[in-house]
């Protein structure tokens, strides 16, 4: 079984740590981690253990610490994760795009690697437009949050519209709860991804016709897939080759749907997320 | 004089029954650490890693935090009471020494077992989901969380005390209630307070919880710290919690003290 | 008073502990008006058993116990209450509230008849804290009225737990060994007490250790052994080496 | 009846307590915004309800070893590790921080005191972090960061247990020639054990519940997935897992009640 | 013995609680090796104060306590605990571990003999269970070697007390109302054991509210009376009338 398992195993490192955080995106999520753990082990020849956790911090930290070697991380903790500890971006997520005319949150079938996030009021507020935020309740997301706080900012700050001044900032977590905080009056808009109401269709049936898209930002690339520092090229590669591997059978497309409620992976490079850096810079100096 | 031990059965000389209690305890602990992993490998290093970050604490930031802790303070002094005063009736209800009834003592405490299997987690996003976010959905939480964990302590407190005054009392011709007034509140008067304040010293740290889901206060500070790798300030909001658990600590001991 | 209560009549009646020990075993009594009872025995011969049934603090296994006729151990709630108010009882270990002030622990005795209301938020008439205070006089205690019961030495903590009782105007007094941690001087003062109440035409029920005491204020002697009653005689029929038949061991030779 | 005085403070003092505690709570009232039940909480509530009355059975078991069956054995494990090692680590913490002396300060039991507090307030996220950083994710940093949490706490309880016993056997030992540690052993941890074990089972219940804390370190206990279920709303999964949340908690309230029987 | 061993010098002892109360009030004793002593005073009279003081039980306000010539107010670690080991004391409350059965309660008079680590789990010599034994044997008391201690009556957790003194093998007993709660003929065992004990060479002190028990046992009589040592003497300089004056109150015009 030894040589069996020698012949087979095709990279340096004698067992792989992966570790994911949800994308906040996904609608569904599944908390599980033992079908990627067979699939890519099937591929690597080595052991591979998948956790999963609730908070990105984690996975940045223990990729600093070498305790995990690949982490599926949201843009932000990905830049984070490269300047602090020198990870490296091999992959992105791959969804189908929000049919954005239809206004029922529902997909195109083009498949993107990014997302966009919208500025979102009440279907009769007098909000017209970026203006008119002046002075009004806003509910956001954590500052690092690139939809829910920096991109929409940022934007917003370029049509003239400094919320961060201007606007009465309310901070509440995930995306869902900035939907219905403008349909329970409680804020007069939110930032959210495009498209969050998906999330409070369920128990706000009327969550798209009573609500309307005042701006949407630009684009913001999807989730990673991240290696950390000093795993070998050929090492990089080779995994970089398996998870596309996996992402194009059958069972792995069903299993990144359903975990992940992703449509699949491709390549990406660390420039793809200057537009991340940029827009990060740029919120620092609202102030 | 001569005299000798007296004898006692098999199972009583070698404690048969504790022993097998030792063994499946032993077994429940080792079958745990292989269902966990544990093993010795701990890097030090990386441990001490963060702690070290945090050693330079950003001074700046305490202004900020001053407003959220404070109002944590109050989430949690307002939950507390409200769970206080839920806890009071059904703790008594539940004692075996007060209540000899065993079918209404059952219901109640399954009643308080439901409550208490409740994770924070989910009673916080509940009340979020509800009521919309800020300290009301906190406060919610706080309320409900304590009622359960007050309910059983007090109950446990009011069941230990020396029964010889509530005897006292009976034989006087006392009342349920005034047999409690006289003889049971008094004896237990210093533990309520003291897992009252306890209570609310935990219920000052959950909000480190409540924060993680928007449910107001300072844990959202903590949560934002940390997702901005900025540790100097996350030691600054660690500190302002401990300060106010340290004065709230200090409280009780005094007042325990007081009362004793 | 002379009323003619404060009877009891104990038909027949057993108690066995969860833990198999028999405390009493088929005990009967008929303990008149006015009597001056005192029970002795052994260590363990159930003597604290038998005032405990008395005032219904445990259930007996079987049999009645009458107090004027009506049966304790078949009463409830505020019928019990109101037999029990009539009963008091001094504790071999007092019973305080070590937490309460003297003067709260006193007042407790008169929660019998007071309503819930009143009781609870301590609005005891003026009366009754005259009355409280008198009682700690008598056992010469006036002085802690405001000391809180655990700082007392232990004859004092009797002391109070006696006038706990006297608040309550009974008919019936059970007292279990009243006096094992108090002085002579405090002894003598509180059994005139217990033969005070019972010139007033109370119902006296002591356990007692001391020979000499029980023959001097005894109208009546009552010998437990093992849970049974071995001994019951009028005063002027006792003598003294009656005792060393009453604390004779079980197995020393009947 | 002869007068009977009492001090000014024995007299006034209890109303000014009283003053203060109310003042301070009129203060905690004020921050807390009365935001009115919105029309919309209803339905929020209805379909909370609802979900939670038709749990997602299927979860319960799927043989894959990532059910609810199996998260709840993981962190039953956790838990129980976690706690039993913490009550064998507190022990000398809470002897540390006991005060048994009367007076003023107390540098022993103060350091004590102090050294719970930190730990307690340490808050769970960070330490999650900090073991994550130390041994991967997983489980055992679940067991390492809820055993050292649960110091704080089990300290704190046993160390008021230790101060509130009956300390005339202790007395009786030490009379005999015994010495400190004699009156321990032979008096004090008899008398506080049962406590001790009672306060261990009863934080052996809230590690059991502590979700997140497993969540986040990737423990794979019942954490991350009713974390999840929560954000994305899915009221039915919800509904499973605390029903099995409930069962767990309820048999082992039952077990501990009896243990605790025997103990007392 | 008689080795001249269990010499007690109280040297000015003062000791005020932190409450105020004046405990004990510049006491001055020497007793001798091989005396029986009884204490008497009043309930509040200071006497388990002083029994507690000469243990090291509390400390002292002021005053030296000399046990064989070692001042026992000023020892520490290993020594104190030697000199304690050789003062058995029984406690007014018994002060049993509880939850403990009645053998380990009798062992544990043994610790001083025993490193911590044996004691800690319990690893009693054969010889010293079997002196359990006896001795529990001698207050009659071997039937309810391994009962808890919580399921026993009064008199017999007393019992279970002076056997676990008695296991210390000690130069000086402290009593402390050792009978408090006991049957005549308990107290009568239990008095003798003391008795037994004093003609080993022990010195024995004891407080006790019985003057009759005074008279027939003890060697020299103390008096106290609110802290202050109000008579000693020789028992054959006592008369009974002089209990009378020990027991006067502090107010009655002295
Ligand atoms: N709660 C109990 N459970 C089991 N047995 C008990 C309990 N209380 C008392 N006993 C047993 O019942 C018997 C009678 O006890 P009781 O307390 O009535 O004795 P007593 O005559 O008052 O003795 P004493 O003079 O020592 O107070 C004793 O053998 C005692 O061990
Ligand atoms: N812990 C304490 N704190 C304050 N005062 C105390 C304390 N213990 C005893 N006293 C007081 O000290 C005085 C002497 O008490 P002590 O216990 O020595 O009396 P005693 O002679 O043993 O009485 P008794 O015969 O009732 O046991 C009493 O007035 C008592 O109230
Ligand atoms: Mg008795
Ligand atoms: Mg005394």
């Amino acid at each position: 079984a030894v040589t069996a398992d020698a012949a087979s195993k095709k990279v340096d490192l004698k067992e792989l740590n992966v570790q994911f955080v949800p994308s906040s995106q996904a609608d569904t999520i599944q908390a599980k981690a033992k079908p990627l753990e067979k699939l890519l082990k099937k591929q690597l020849g080595i052991p591979v253990h998948v956790t999963i956790s609730t908070d990105y911090n984690t996975v940045v930290e223990a990729m600093g610490s070498g305790k995990v070697d690949m982490g599926f991380l949201p843009p932000d903790p990905y830049v984070q994760a490269h300047k602090q500890y020198g990870a490296k971006v091999i992959l992105q997520s791959q969804r189908y795009g929000i049919n954005d005319k239809k206004n029922d949150g529902s997909d195109t079938d083009k498949l993107v690697d990014y997302y966009r996030a919208l500025v979102l009021v009440k279907k009769d507020s007098g909000i017209k437009n970026a203006k008119d935020l002046k002075g009004k309740k806003i509910a956001v997301q954590n500052p690092t949050s690139d939809a829910g706080y920096i991109f929409p900012v940022v934007d917003l700050n370029k049509k003239g519209m400094n919320v961060v001044k201007n606007s009465d900032l309310v901070t509440v977590k995930g995306h869902d709860q900035g939907a219905i905080s403008v349909l329970n009056g409680d804020t007069d808009a939110a930032f959210i991804f495009d498209d969050a109401r998906n999330l409070v269709k369920k128990d706000n049936p009327d969550a798209f016709k009573d609500t309307r898209v005042l701006e949407y930002t630009a684009k913001i690339p999807n989730d990673t897939i991240t290696l950390r520092k000093g795993i070998s090229k050929a090492d990089t590669k080779t995994i970089q080759n398996a998870m596309l591997k996996v992402s194009k059978t059958d069972k792995g497309k069903k299993i990144m749907k359903d975990v992940y409620s992703w449509a699949g992976v491709t390549k990406s490079k660390d420039s793809n997320f200057d537009t991340v850096r940029k827009y990060q810079k740029q919120v620092e100096d609202i102030k | 004089m001569n005299a000798t031990l007296p004898e006692r059965q098999f199972s009583e000389k070698w404690h048969v029954k504790g022993s097998l209690a030792v063994l499946l305890f032993v077994l429940i602990f080792i079958g745990s650490g292989y269902n966990t992993g544990v093993s010795t490998s701990f890097s030090w290093d990386q441990f001490w890693q963060l702690l070290i970050r945090m050693m330079h604490p950003d001074w700046a930031y305490v202004s900020s935090i001053i407003t959220p802790i404070a109002e944590t303070i109050q989430m949690a002094l307002v939950g507390t009471l409200l769970g206080t005063i839920i806890a009071i009736p059904f703790s008594l209800l539940a004692a075996r020494n007060i209540v000899k009834n065993t079918y209404l003592r059952g219901i109640i405490r399954f009643f308080l077992n439901l409550v208490r299997a409740l994770p924070d987690l989910l009673l916080a996003a509940v009340f979020v989901a509800i009521v919309g976010i800020g300290p009301m959905a906190g406060v919610g939480a706080l309320t409900i969380f304590s009622f359960g964990m007050i309910s059983k302590l007090f109950y446990e407190a009011i069941e230990t005390i020396d029964e010889g005054p509530i005897e006292a009392l009976t034989a006087v011709g006392a009342n349920g209630i005034q047999k409690i007034v006289f003889a049971v509140i008094p004896q237990v008067m210093n533990q309520f307070l003291s897992f009252f304040l306890y209570t609310l010293e935990i219920n000052v740290r959950a909000s480190t919880v409540l924060g993680y889901l928007g449910a107001g206060g300072v844990g959202l500070y903590l949560d934002q710290t940390l997702s901005l790798f900025r540790y100097d300030r996350t030691a600054i909001v660690i500190l302002a919690i401990l300060v106010v658990v340290i004065v709230v600590d200090g409280i009780s001991n005094r007042l325990r003290e007081a009362l004793a | 008073m002379g009323n003619g209560l404060g009877t009891i009549k104990v038909n027949d009646v057993s108690k066995i502990y969860p833990n198999g020990t028999i405390g009493l075993d088929h005990i009967n009594l008929d303990i008149k008006s006015g009597e001056f009872v005192v029970i002795v025995g052994l260590s363990g011969a159930g003597k604290s058993t038998l005032l405990r049934a008395i005032n219904r603090l445990h259930d007996v296994s079987e049999g009645e116990i009458l107090l004027d006729d009506v049966d304790i151990t078949k009463s409830k709630g505020k019928a019990l209450r109101q037999q029990r108010r009539n009963i008091a009882m001094i504790f071999q270990n007092f019973n305080l509230v070590k937490r309460a002030t003297v003067a709260r622990n006193v007042l407790s005795g008169r929660v019998g008849y007071y309503s819930t209301f009143r009781s609870t938020f301590g609005l005891f008439s003026k009366e009754d804290k005259e009355k409280a205070a008198a009682n700690l006089d008598r056992v010469n205690m006036l002085d802690k009225y405001y000391t809180r019961a655990d700082e007392l030495s232990g004859g004092q903590q009797q002391r109070v737990a006696i006038a706990r009782a006297m608040m309550q105007s009974p008919n019936v007094v059970l007292a279990d060994e009243p006096i094992a941690s108090l002085d002579p001087k405090t002894t003598k003062m509180v059994m005139d007490d217990l033969q005070h109440l019972n010139d007033l035409g109370m119902t006296v029920v002591v356990n007692l250790h001391s020979v000499e005491l029980a023959m001097s204020y005894a109208t009546r002697i009552i010998g437990l052994r093992a849970g049974k009653l071995v001994y019951d005689k009028p005063i002027e029929q006792v003598s003294e080496h009656d005792f060393d038949e009453i604390y004779a061991e079980s197995g020393d030779g009947e | 009846m002869q007068k009977i005085q009492r001090n000014s403070w024995q007299k006034y003092g209890p109303y000014i307590i009283t003053l203060v505690v109310v003042l301070i709570f009129v203060w905690a009232f004020t921050g807390i915004p009365l935001s009115t039940v919105k029309p919309q909480a209803m339905q929020v509530t209805k379909s909370i309800i609802n979900g939670l009355f038709h749990p997602e059975w299927s979860y319960v078991y799927t043989g894959d070893g990532e059910d609810l069956v199996s998260a709840l054995i993981e962190t039953l494990a956790i838990a129980f590790l976690g706690t039993f090692i913490s009550a064998i680590l507190t022990l000398p913490f809470a002897f540390l921080a006991a005060r048994t002396k009367k007076g003023f300060f107390t540098p022993r039991s103060t350091l004590g005191k102090l050294i719970l507090t930190i730990i307690r307030v340490f808050p769970e996220i960070v330490l999650a972090i900090m073991f994550i950083k130390a041994v991967g994710p997983g489980a055992y940093a679940g067991v390492l960061a809820v055993s050292i949490h649960s110091i704080g706490m089990l300290g704190k309880l046993f160390s008021e247990a230790i101060e509130n016993i009956d300390r005339g056997p202790n007395e009786a030992i030490v009379a005999a020639g015994g010495s400190t540690l004699d009156g321990l052993t032979l008096a004090t941890i008899p008398a506080v054990l049962p406590e001790f074990m009672n306060y261990t089972l009863y934080r052996f219940e809230i590690a059991v519940r502590s979700a997140a804390i497993l969540g986040i370190v990737g423990a794979g206990g019942i954490g991350a997935p009713l974390i999840f279920a929560l954000q994305t709303r899915q009221w039915p999964k919800v509904g499973i897992i605390l029903l099995g949340i409930i069962v767990m908690v309820t048999v082992i309230d039952f077990l501990s009640g009896q243990l605790r029987k025997r103990l007392v």
